[in-house]
């Protein structure tokens, strides 16, 4: 054998071996622990909490206290004049909550619910994560809604309920689709949230002690994990898992159409509802993503579940999403653009050249231009700082373009003599209160509950094997039941 | 076979050529902008000041407003002909169906666009959906801002509160508010017209702004008798409507010059 | 007359499987046999007749209740009050779909979430037959047989790979 | 009063002269003359649901519009026209409408106070006892010569009752003004009237029957004169023939708001409106063809064209419209009379009007008849009297100075120094309403009743083609411890004792009011007859007014109008700088209505500005001095300085910058002035609003005109030339119209 010879087949062998153990091992199916261990750690990663913990959540404490509590409260007994709402814009800030929160949560749906039903196995680890931010974002969406109200303590009124007026709702309007399409969505979610929560609160029960056993004592409502129990629960999972994507998509349609039924220029656009439903996906994605970087950083063992597969496979969709994204944005805008509507080209110039031309651009940057840059590359996608910190960016353009679409078009209509721009007043403060409350809850939720759907990674670890096929080992997949 | 439209809920199905039952026609050429109209609207309705800030910051609550823009540069400069814009009582009044409380309804007995203040949550819905943007919100309680009442040994006393018309609710803040064709004087001369047994009139009375206008360039009448004022003006050759194109069937005609 | 009820623990599946067959063969037919697993088993898997469930009928049900709901609320409070908005009829058919659409899925699933509860008897506190280990991905298979039998099926059972054999008692959960 | 009526014979009137029918007549709450009935029979006022009109005065202004206020309960709703009176005919203008704030105003006098000249509002009551003695006394302690009267504009019951009483006692007659008899020169035109027309007194020009109208900057449509009269003329003028719509073209160097109803604006510089009447009446007597009367003969129509800014197309444009016209018409006004040269301007145009022949004929020029029961016409004081009257405050002239109607401090320009004249005076008594400057700055303040809580009539000057005598009566009971000052001089007479109480034999005002009015009983071409002083005064009330039927104007004579050479010499402009300066008074505010809120939250209705004032300047003009909107401006004038915020104005000429008068006030009520300090409404100071330039909304053009004066001795407000410095400060301007859809603001430049 030549030198050189040695030199290539050594090298040769180097990469085939390197080959041989890292691929499978990076895989979280194909590392398996004995379910005692995974139940082990996730109990840890919920018991341990830093005194840095308590820090930040005391601080979100304040300020829910602050600006949500004190500032709606303020906020209802003054009148809304402390917020920036006036003629034209008789819409702000809160309704750009209502529906940034709507797309926050769209994530936890489509992954949990439409992986499932694809039976996209790196789905297991987090499935829940993002079922968890399903909840708490839609809870802060229907919060901006009522702060949005004039006379939020009728609020009521606008719920189908005999009353002693004898009034129902007025089903012509769009609020009112929407209003029971929210409500749907929250309730349909939260089961579904809670239904694959059981046999994990069970697990906790079995080993936790105190008042965190008669907590999941009380919450497992008795669980054993019978034949029966998991074939019911299964059926049921099984069924919402179909039953909530066609919700979840008419969820965000309804809320576009609040603003497409209107007969304003800009706004009427029949584009509006799939525009906007990947548009909430586009964000959901980046706050998964985000949520998902932080978990992994800053609670314990969970690097051993959540791993850069998963966030290669995030980065993947969120690729697939921008891509929709932007063939809709371009869909709305260029239709608009091109019908050539006296009011409608006045309301494009106002958006690329008016004031808040800065926030268009930074839209289009973030949203159409970064993400496609960036995510093609599986090291960046590997990496999972960096898919957070696009997760972010993408975060940010989509609320622009909910500030763009409601408070910046609304100062545009037919009646120029009326045209002011909007500016923002107590509303800032109410906002710093949702979103410090959606963290404040998460965290809770992360030394509650299970973050981590053991059983599913188990179940996922089962039926995983790796088949030696001729010279190498090809993971195969067997299909429980 | 025919389809009742109306079946299939289909927007324009009742019948567009209604004129509707009250009519105003505002005649341009004789507007001197002189903001009487406005005045008048304000004393009658109770409608509430707001203020330096707020006024500025676009939240006036006139229920009548008086437009003009500019035409041309010094010295062929030309102000467009005053336009007092107010509530057009839509036949197909886009504010009416966003309602999700049926605050806004569409009086089938009037033909007018309704206000119920007392059903209003404040969803600002109707007011963003309003082409001509006439609609006025509460913004606060402006009645009772503590600064405009004087301490009478301890207790805050409102003198400006004894103008407050009986026949108008005083809005309260959080409800939405807007012309109402001064419908408590509909009401009166119906009252009066039905204890003599007997139809309304044309001319027996007429909208606040309409009898303030020093130069008589607002009329208000029954839109459905074609031999009254209002309905001969409004079919002269100079007669417009706002946003026709829309389909909101508006109730208001504007004379142009000329 | 089976009067005792033994708890044997495996660690997987097959032994479980091998297990429940020996029983079958020992006479203690499959209702006097129940599983109780940490990650869902198909029946299949062990030898056991498929398990009935009723979510699906309710949450079939809950559909129907829910389109009825839906559109009596479009089509039917209009009648109770009735009021004109905007030129448009009192009830018209495209928001009659969306909200009978709505209310379809809501009353589904909130049928189906009930279902889960109504077919396995949640909440239930009461003492059950468990054991600890089973969340930890071990296969408990309790079963019922004569008291003269208990001797010779712990035998069979340990030969077959069971962890344990014991008689099952229900503690507090 | 011998015999008594009785409310049951009110209505019994009331139902017999039945012409307004809606109206009940009746004393009203405040009667004099109530008796007592059962409670089974209410009094009118006071059904449930049921509203009461009364007929009414309008006192925002002095024109003397009729007024129906509706009230219900005892509390007035809502102000109405009064169909009946023939200077409005049923209409109203917006400060007609927002009398009632000035009625249910927070910021009253509400009972007599010593005020001693201090800053604040006194809060102490005095009883009216010792108020009757305070005035008996001044009247008596002083030397009579040394006893002044000064009222506002209106020549109404009050004003007649003292002169009555100074002619009695031989005491200086009483000096009635107001900034807005001011801004309508009055004098000069009346002077013009009496130089060209031989009769002196308030021409009328009959806008409803002409058919090209050519206004010289008269501000007609805004508060000139009578405002309403002369919109519905206007209306008429454009509207009232279907078959010819009437031509307005308007001369003026800024767009005002009637200049924005003309067909044609036309921009001239300040001070040469009398050149162009000249030169088209040049142009219009060559178009007639014949000879050039000598009134034009001395002009040269290319000059007048180049000093005028003028192009000559244009003068013969127009005055080819006025020569082919049926009635032309010509109005002189606003700030073309304001000026050094203002009666000369006023003459050309008057003689501009013999020119074209409409002299008393319809669509012409009359001259205003005298009011019933007037002896000749009084016109309000001129500046210059004024000037004279307050060099008689300074030389110590005036011991004793009843103020009633007026508030000078506020209205008249700082350069006549009134406020330091004042300190002379021993002793001020003030008869205000509100506490307004010059009432904070007396020694006494006996308030009147509001306007629409009190008794009286009022001779409105001009308007209609009628003699017309407006009456008041209470619609309300009087809301605080006020009384009508009448009654306040009968008491004091009374107590004076001697010639005083000779002078005034009257029981109380509506006595003396009755006794004004019983020359009028029996007369035959009234809008009513009574056979006797109760019933004429009944229905006096009821109608709201007595006036003529027939036309009562007197046409005046052409003769020598056209004969007298008319010299258009060069207007003097006080002051360097190279700005014109403007005044002009806010058609929404005028000078009494800042402390309305309403009327301070009705846009201008060119400028949409609400609650402040601003200077108007062209933007070119702007950009020139590197200023934009709400850039707070220093103009100094050699007479003083003030600081206001800039508006781009289009349409205005470059070089002149206009400002509107009737803000910057520095009391006056919370409304008037700019913020409430805390104690105020913590009731510590419980009326009264806050005092001080601290507090000042918008600022006073009063404070930088000079003292001069035209010919016929009225201000030369127009007649200031005023230079700019920048401050750095921005103060934004609250206004209606939006900044991006009407002037591009926040949209880039097109190209």
């Amino acid at each position: 054998m030549t030198a050189t010879s040695k030199y290539f087949s050594g090298a040769q062998k180097a990469h085939d071996a390197h080959h041989e153990e890292e691929d499978p091992k990076q895989y979280l199916m194909y590392d398996p622990k004995p379910r005692g261990e995974m139940n082990a750690m996730v109990m840890e990663s919920m018991m341990t909490t830093s005194w840095k913990f308590w820090l930040v959540l005391g601080i979100l404490s304040f300020l829910v206290a602050t600006c949500f509590f004190y500032g709606w409260g303020y906020m209802i007994n003054e009148g809304l004049y402390v917020a920036g709402v006036m003629r034209p814009s008789y819409w702000g800030i809160f309704l750009v909550n209502t529906v940034f929160w709507i797309g926050i949560s769209h994530a936890g749906t489509f992954i949990s619910a439409i992986l499932r039903v694809f039976k996209a196995e790196f789905r297991r680890p987090f499935t829940r994560a993002a079922e968890l931010m399903t909840t708490f974002g839609l809870i802060q969406a229907g919060a901006s809604i009522f702060m949005h109200l004039g006379r939020v303590w009728l609020a009521y009124w606008l719920f189908p309920i005999p009353n002693a007026r004898q009034l129902w709702p007025n089903f012509h309007s769009p609020l009112m689709w929407d209003l029971l399409a929210i409500t749907t969505y929250v309730l349909g979610s939260t089961m579904y949230l809670f239904l694959p929560l059981i046999p994990d609160l069970a697990m906790a029960r079995d080993r936790s002690t105190g008042w965190r056993k008669v907590f999941y004592r009380i919450l497992a409502l008795g669980f054993r994990g019978t034949e029966g129990e998991w074939r019911h629960l299964t059926t049921a999972m099984n069924f919402f898992a179909f039953a909530i994507i066609p919700v979840m998509f008419s969820v965000h349609t309804i809320v576009s159409w609040d603003f497409a039924m209107a007969m304003r220029p800009g706004w009427s656009s029949t584009v509006f509802g799939p525009y906007f439903v990947l548009g909430a996906l586009h964000s959901g994605m980046g706050a998964v993503a985000v949520v998902l970087f932080i978990m992994r950083t800053t609670m314990k063992h969970m690097d051993y579940f959540i791993r850069k597969e998963h966030f290669n496979a995030l980065g993947k969709l969120m690729l697939i999403v921008t891509f929709a994204y932007s063939y809709f944005f371009f869909n709305d805008y260029i239709v608009q653009w091109y019908g050539g509507d006296k009011w409608t080209d006045t309301l494009l110039h106002w958006l690329e050249e008016g004031p808040m031309a800065w926030m268009f651009y930074q839209l289009v940057l973030f949203n159409i231009v970064i993400p496609p840059l960036m995510l093609w590359s599986k090291k960046i996608r590997e990496t999972p700082w960096l898919l957070a910190a696009i997760g972010l960016l993408i975060n940010v353009g989509m609320y622009w373009e909910r500030y763009l679409i409601i408070p910046v078009m609304l100062t545009i209509n037919r009646m120029p003599f009326t045209w002011k721009l909007y500016q923002p007043g107590i509303e800032i403060f109410l906002t710093v209160g949702t979103f410090s409350m959606f963290l404040l809850f998460y965290m809770i939720a992360s030394r509650l509950i299970p973050l981590v759907p053991v059983w599913e990674v188990q179940e996922g670890q089962m039926t995983h094997t790796l088949r030696k096929v001729g010279k190498t080992h090809v993971p195969t997949v067997s299909e429980f039941e | 076979m025919t389809v009742d439209l109306n079946l299939v809920g289909a927007k324009g199905a009742i019948a567009e050529a209604a004129e509707g039952k009250w009519g105003m026609t505002i005649d341009q050429d004789i507007c001197t902008g002189c903001q009487a109209c406005v005045a008048a609207c304000a004393m009658e309705n109770n409608l509430s000041f707001v203020g330096e800030e707020d006024a500025g910051y676009g939240r006036t609550q006139h229920w009548i407003r008086i437009e003009r823009f500019w035409e041309g540069e010094y010295p062929e400069v030309k102000a467009t002909p005053f336009q007092p814009m107010l509530c057009q009582q839509c036949g197909h009044a886009p504010c009416e169906p966003v309602c999700p409380v049926f605050a806004t309804p569409h009086s089938p007995a009037e033909d007018l666009n309704l206000q119920v203040y007392n059903r209003c949550v404040g969803t600002r819905y109707c007011a963003n959906n309003c082409p001509y943007q006439v609609r006025s919100f509460n913004w606060r309680d402006y009645h009772t801002i503590p600064e405009r009442g004087n301490m009478v040994n301890g207790t805050l006393v409102f003198p400006l509160h004894n103008q407050l018309n009986p026949d108008v609710t005083v809005r309260r803040r959080g409800i939405m508010e807007k012309c109402t064709f001064c419908i408590q004087r509909i009401h009166k001369a119906q009252d009066q017209a039905k204890s003599e047994g007997r139809e309304v009139e044309d001319g027996e009375f007429t909208t606040a702004c309409a009898q303030a206008c020093p130069a008589t360039a607002i009329t208000f009448g029954r839109m459905d008798h074609p031999e009254s004022l209002v309905s001969q003006l409004a079919h002269q050759q100079r007669g417009v409507k706002h946003l026709e194109e829309l389909n909101t069937l508006p109730r208001v005609t504007y004379l142009k010059e000329g | 007359m089976p009067d005792a009820t033994l708890l044997a623990v495996f660690e997987d599946i097959d032994p479980a499987a091998d297990a429940i067959e020996k029983l079958h063969e020992m006479g203690i037919t499959d209702e006097n046999i129940n599983v109780i697993s940490g990650v869902p088993i198909a029946h299949k898997m062990l030898g056991r007749p498929h398990p009935w469930t009723n979510v699906s009928r309710l949450s079939m049900g809950g559909a129907i209740a829910g389109f009825v709901f839906g559109i009596f609320l479009n089509f039917g409070t209009p009648y109770l009050y009735n009021v004109q908005v905007g030129g448009q009829y009192f009830t018209p058919i495209p928001p009659g779909l969306i909200i009978t659409f709505e209310m379809t899925m809501l009353f589904a699933m909130l049928a189906t979430f009930l279902g889960v509860f109504l077919d396995s008897y949640f909440p239930n506190y009461r003492p059950l037959e468990y054991v600890g280990e089973v969340s930890d991905g071990k296969i408990a298979v309790f079963f019922k047989c004569a008291q003269g039998e208990v001797k010779k099926i712990t035998d069979a059972l340990k030969k077959l790979g069971a962890e344990t054999v014991k008689p099952a008692e229900a503690q507090q959960l | 009063m011998s015999q008594k009526i009785s409310r049951r014979d009110f209505l019994k009137l009331a139902t017999a002269g039945a012409a307004t029918t809606a109206v009940l007549t009746g004393c009203g709450p405040a009667s004099r003359y109530i008796t007592r009935e059962p409670y089974t029979k209410m009094p009118e006022y006071t059904y449930n649901g049921l509203s009461t009109y009364y007929a009414t005065t309008c006192r925002e202004c002095a024109a003397g519009c009729g007024l129906i206020v509706r009230t219900m309960q005892g509390r007035a709703i809502k102000v109405e026209g009064n169909a009946a009176n023939p200077i409005n005919l049923g209409k109203t203008c917006a400060r007609g409408q927002a009398t009632l704030q000035g009625l249910y105003n927070p910021d009253r006098v509400e009972f007599p106070v010593k005020q001693g000249r201090s800053s604040a509002l006194v809060n102490t009551p005095m009883n009216w006892e010792d108020a009757f003695q305070v005035v008996a006394d001044a009247l008596n302690n002083t030397n009579i010569s040394e006893i002044a009267f000064l009222m506002g504009t209106a020549s109404d019951h009050l004003f007649d009752m003292v002169s009555d009483l100074t002619n009695a006692v031989g005491a200086p007659a009483p000096v009635r003004f107001g900034a807005l008899s001011m801004f309508e020169s009055r004098a000069t035109l009346s002077k013009a009237a009496e130089n060209l027309l031989g009769s002196a007194g308030l021409p009328f020009f009959d806008l409803a029957n002409a058919d090209v109208v050519v206004s010289f900057s008269s501000n007609f449509l805004e508060t000139w004169l009578s405002p309403v009269a002369y919109t519905r003329g206007f209306s008429r003028m454009r509207r009232g023939n279907p078959k010819k719509r009437g031509y307005f073209i308007q001369f003026e160097s800024q767009m005002s708001q009637t200049a924005a109803k003309a067909d044609e604006w036309i921009p001239v510089l300040p001070g040469t409106e009398g050149l162009v009447a000249l030169a088209l009446g040049r142009l219009v007597a060559e178009a007639k063809g014949g000879s050039v009367p000598r009134a034009f003969s001395s002009v040269d129509v290319e000059e007048a064209s180049a000093k005028s800014g003028v192009s000559l197309e244009q003068l013969e444009h127009v005055a080819g419209l006025i020569a082919e016209a049926q009635s032309p018409l010509t109005i002189p006004g606003g700030q073309a009379l304001g000026q050094s040269n203002g009666l000369s301007t006023a003459e050309a145009v008057l003689a501009l009007n013999a020119l074209t022949d409409n002299l008393g004929k319809p669509g012409g020029v009359f001259i205003s008849p005298l009011s019933p029961n007037e002896d000749a016409y009084h016109r309000p004081a001129s500046a210059k009297e004024m000037s004279d009257f307050i060099a008689r405050m300074k030389s110590g002239g005036i011991k004793a100075l009843f103020i009633h109607g007026v508030n000078p401090v506020f209205e008249l320009p700082k350069s006549l120094g009134f406020a330091e004249a004042l300190a002379n005076v021993p002793l001020v008594i003030s008869f205000a309403t509100f506490p307004d400057e010059t009432a904070l700055t007396s020694d006494y303040i006996f308030p009147d009743h509001h306007g629409l809580e009190s008794w009286g009539y009022q001779r409105s000057a001009t308007g209609a083609m009628q003699s017309v005598l407006s009456g008041s009566q209470p619609v309300v009971s009087p809301m605080y411890d006020t009384r009508a000052t009448t009654d306040v001089l009968i008491e004091a007479a009374r107590l004076a004792g001697g010639k005083l109480a000779e002078a005034m034999p009257f029981t109380d005002e509506v006595d003396f009011i009755q006794n004004k009015l019983a020359s009028l009983v029996g007369h035959v071409d009234g809008s009513f007859i009574a056979p006797e002083i109760n019933t004429f005064s009944s229905y006096f009330q009821q109608h709201g007014g007595w006036w003529t039927t027939a036309v009562a104007s007197n046409a005046p004579s052409a003769a020598d109008a056209l004969s007298k050479g008319i010299e258009a010499e060069e207007a003097e402009f006080a002051g360097e700088g190279e700005f014109f300066f403007i005044p002009f008074v806010s058609p929404t505010l005028a000078e009494a209505g800042a402390n309305k809120p309403w009327l301070q939250e009705l846009p201008d209705p060119m400028t949409t500005v609400m609650w402040n004032s601003w200077v108007a300047m062209n933007p070119e003009t702007a950009h020139h001095h590197g200023l934009d909107n709400d850039d707070v401006v220093k103009l100094v004038s050699e007479a003083g300085e003030l600081e206001v915020a800039v508006y781009l104005y289009p349409a205005i000429h470059p070089d002149v910058l206009a400002m509107p008068f009737g803000q910057g006030h520095t009391a006056y009520g919370r409304f008037a002035t700019a913020q409430l300090p805390q104690e105020e409404f913590l009731g510590l100071v419980p009326y009264g609003g806050p005092v001080g330039d601290a507090f000042k909304r918008g600022a006073n053009p009063a404070d930088v005109l000079g003292a001069h004066f035209n010919e016929a001795g009225d201000l030369a407000f127009a007649g200031m030339k005023v230079k700019i410095e920048k401050t750095g400060r921005k103060q934004y301007l609250s206004r209606l119209e939006s900044r991006i859809g009407v002037y591009g603001e926040g949209f880039p430049e097109e190209p």
